[in-house]
């Protein structure tokens, strides 16, 4: 059977897709235990591949030691495989190793940033984020602010649930010292222009750092082309184990930053009188980083190379394209949200009934989908909207189940 | 959530919230909030002058769970003392944060539909929203009391 | 067959305890991988048995899903394991759950209060800490002594590799904000007199920070009766997955400490002008956690619990005792330390032989030690060794492989 | 680790190990260190009239692997010109970081010894201290040599 997306113009018949995700949901042991399961959270989380649990459990039953240090063949092969895993995740987004640093996720990854880099920032200098991030992308430059008096300006979004990309080129100043921009977002389904908004940051030398959480399960990433000075995206959202997740920085922007947490593996020497720092990515490691969680990912990554990863998001974009053609003449149905480049994420509510209520609903017909602010609370205000329920679709994900959740809604909407 | 009366449990919730028979529109009382969904309720208490509550409603927005519970509180205080009502709330909440069991909600007409929700953690703090508030509003109307007792 | 270890008195035969272990080595699936592996790098990181891999395995593959907003069945399953690990936890320390929170692993802890109760601290505050600190708790407070102007005292370490509690005491002064320092050395072995050192800090009303990744898997702790404001242990260390730890703090000081990392679940609400933040213990654990590995970890905590801890850790000494003597007349060999009180665990030196070369002579007859500095340089240099090599003993070691370790270092004298 | 050679690797570098032929006391050069395992070695190389490398030797101390690499790379060096010698340096360096193949090795004498270790993580790092502090050293002549011509 075939097991690789294909390329379809859009608005084909996606049945060919459709057949490929089939045969893929059959490697998700979840399905097997939950068949029925209808599992449209897949921004908040995706479900893990046999080759994803597989490949954590042989290295705690063939390797598992710690790394960096062991002298012994088991402590060779951990280092090895945990490098292996560093060096094949630097492949995925067109990266070189040493750029390439092992966190927990998308939120470690900024707050490093912004605790390293951001502790270089002056009081009066400006940082631009945009009113749809994830608290992920705002909380931690919140807190620089407070530490360093640093001035936050918040691109605006249109109605359709764009970035005003006008009002953007007036936010940059001879002040502005980083951009912080979310490349799909994660309520709207936004896929934002990030050539542009690079483009225009670094023609006024302003470094950008791309939320890539959403983007990194549904497209491919090349730093290179993406002209960023840092990517975040985490291993749980890219059908990878939790605990685990990328930060992607240039070398000449990790060299220049101070180092971030203290203590094992990030430094080269110590004495009672202070320490000195290692050289990269390990300056930016303290302590035993996850290990196996970074094998898992490696797994990860490469599941989604072989499917074909472009054409899997378009695969997903379509599902959501699917969807909001059935739910549009649901009486008090309202999309947040029309981008016209849009991931395979809807967000709604339904007039008269509690998004929570609709998720329940929906849930006791077997289909699993989020309710509430998603993690973004500016944006919810900014479309007056306290509570939305959000679907979003991932590589197991059938037409029937867009079909399934559209279904159940129309009832939703009557019952409640 | 295998539990035989399920079913009668989510008819109590949805009557509740459906068709409530202590929502009004009150003023100057304060919100409690969740802010995770947006979900506020506020609680009006009036003690009468045998000292038991003689009337209780509730005023805000949220999904079932939330306004349902409010309903059923306001249901269950009216006739208890301060004190009584004070006991019984801090009874629920205890149960929802699992210090209790779910059992000893079947004491309490009503309330004992919220057992099923007692094992589910989002929810747990929709259905606890109004019996916060309610505590906070026994709070007050014990600093009242007492400031009266002494003046 | 009995899997609990006894409680024996000291120089006791231990053929019963080894028949325990020896029993308990058929739960660790890299044992039938590698029959004839003898594993003592126990203090780098342990093995994990089967209950443990399969914990994270049933997790992903029967209820796998983002925690704590979730409103359908799975994300309500989610939520409920990972909080049962957390109370699971939580009574493994005797503390309360909400006191509870799960970071990466030791490391992160200690840089967690060092960058939240130490931003708190002011210029010429002191903190007392010990030259046997492993990096983990001697940079992150170097880092907080750089940004704050902290100062640093260091209680010495004698030589038989105990601390100088009479010097420490001298360092005590109406400037001391907190006492930082290990339960047990990674090094040495030492277990330090932890009671003497609260009830010091105490009475001089300073906070105490327990550096407790060696002690958590040799003895059972009480947060209660240790007395102190913080504890800090890695789940790798303790049969528990990678990517998993412990900060435990009192409620009264996470109370009155700023948040760390900035993102979802820490925050209660968020404005584009600012966020308030959520109650504990959500406000320390910004993004999504280590679900996988929390639950994974309260499996090792429940195995730990379930094979008897403290007679566990005398049995860990009673290797440790048998393999010194078993040493103690190889020419040229030096151990450092000599405590009255040891844990498993054995470092040392052959003369004209480095240890790199001492460790791989052993790996070549199958016996994996450590060689190296240890993560604890200025250790290190207060014993005049640059590296040595380190013996530690796990929950699956048997007395033939003290008697191997030390046949082989007999052999490695006359060879290298 | 199954290479039919490693016996024979081993042996070479034992004997490199405990009978260094070019281990002499050196006054005043830099030493290369390897914090974590505490290896420092340093090189001295002398470059002869005819403007090959006429003699190079070593001081240090630290394991078998890195105390033997810096006696091999001491014969290597010997004969050849500063520029070959970079070179061959330089290829030595990119086989341990593994960015050429460990076949590269064969070409080397001794050096082929090493090619065990390229694949152990750890061990690169002590193989490659000597080979790094003769780098430094190469650039010092240049620099030297160039000052020299510019004078
Ligand atoms: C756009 C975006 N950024 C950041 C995050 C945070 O990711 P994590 O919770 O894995 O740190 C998420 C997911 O919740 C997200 O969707
Ligand atoms: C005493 C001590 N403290 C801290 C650590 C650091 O633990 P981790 O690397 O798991 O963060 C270790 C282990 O390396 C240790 O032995």
């Amino acid at each position: 059977m075939k097991t690789t997306f294909s390329a379809l113009a859009e608005g084909a018949d996606i049945s060919i897709n459709a057949a490929v995700a089939r045969e893929l949901k059959k490697e998700y042991p979840i399905f097997r235990t939950l068949p029925n399961l209808v599992y449209l959270d897949n921004a908040a989380t995706t479900q893990k591949p046999l080759s994803v649990l597989d490949a954590e459990r042989d290295f705690y039953m063939q390797s598992c030691a710690n790394v960096h240090r062991a002298i012994h063949t088991i402590g060779e092969e951990a280092t090895a495989r945990y490098e292996k895993a560093r060096s094949s995740m630097a492949r995925f987004i067109g990266a070189a190793p040493k750029e390439l640093i092992f966190t927990r996720g998308t939120t470690e990854s900024i707050n490093l940033v912004a605790r390293t880099f951001g502790e270089t920032l002056r009081e009066g200098d400006e940082i631009i984020l945009s009113v749809m991030e994830h608290h992920a992308n705002m909380v931690p430059w919140q807190q620089l602010a407070e530490r360093r008096g640093v001035v936050l300006k918040f691109i605006p979004v249109t109605d359709l649930g764009e970035l005003d990309l006008a009002e953007y080129e007036k936010l940059v100043s001879p002040r502005t010292r980083l951009v912080a921009v979310t490349m799909v977002s994660n309520v709207l389904g936004t896929i934002n222009p990030i050539d542009r908004i690079v483009a225009t940051a670094r023609s006024a030398g302003v470094p950008v750092l791309l939320d890539a959480a959403q983007a990194a399960p549904s497209m491919p990433l090349d730093v290179k082309a993406l002209g960023a000075d840092f990517v975040a995206f985490s291993g749980h959202k890219m059908y990878g184990p939790f605990g685990i997740g990328i930060l992607w920085g240039s070398e000449t922007m990790l060299d220049r930053m101070p180092p971030f947490l203290g203590g094992g593996d990030m430094i080269s020497e110590v004495r009672l009188e202070g320490f000195s720092v290692n050289e990269l990515p390990y300056k930016f490691e303290a302590g035993t980083p996850p290990i196996a969680q970074a094998i898992g990912l490696e797994a990860a990554a490469e599941w989604l190379s072989s499917v074909g990863l472009e054409a899997l998001g378009e695969y997903e974009s379509a599902l959501a394209r699917r969807f909001l053609d059935a739910i549009k003449d649901i009486p008090g149905l309202r999309v947040m949200g029309s981008a016209r480049q849009r991931a395979g994420i809807v967000a709604f509510t339904l007039e008269n009934a509690h998004a929570h209520d609709v998720a329940a609903y929906l849930d006791r017909r077997g289909i699993a989908v989020r309710a509430g602010h998603h993690c973004a609370h500016p944006l919810a205000r900014r479309f007056g909207v306290v509570s939305s329920a959000r679907a979003s679709f991932g590589a197991y994900n059938l037409p029937e189940d867009a079909d399934a959740a559209a279904r159940a809604l129309a009832d939703a909407q009557e019952a409640l | 959530m295998s539990d035989p009366y399920q079913a009668i449990y989510e008819e109590i919730i949805h009557e509740h919230y459906k068709k409530p028979k202590y929502r009004r529109i009150l003023e100057g009382l304060p919100y409690a909030e969740n802010p995770s969904c947006g979900d506020r309720v506020r609680i009006s208490i009036q003690v009468g002058d045998d000292g038991h509550i003689a009337s209780a409603a509730f005023d805000g927005s949220g999904c079932s769970i939330s306004m349902s519970s409010a309903d059923i509180l306001a249901e269950d205080l009216i006739g208890k003392t301060p004190e009584e009502a004070r006991a019984q709330v801090e009874r629920f909440l205890a149960v929802l944060r699992g210090e209790l069991d779910v059992d000893e909600l079947d004491a309490y007409g009503d309330a004992a539909a919220f057992k099923g929700i007692a094992r589910l953690p989002v929810r747990v703090k929709c259905a606890a929203l109004a019996w916060r508030a309610a505590l906070a509003q026994l709070d007050a109307i014990k600093s009242k009391g007492n400031k009266a007792a002494a003046s």
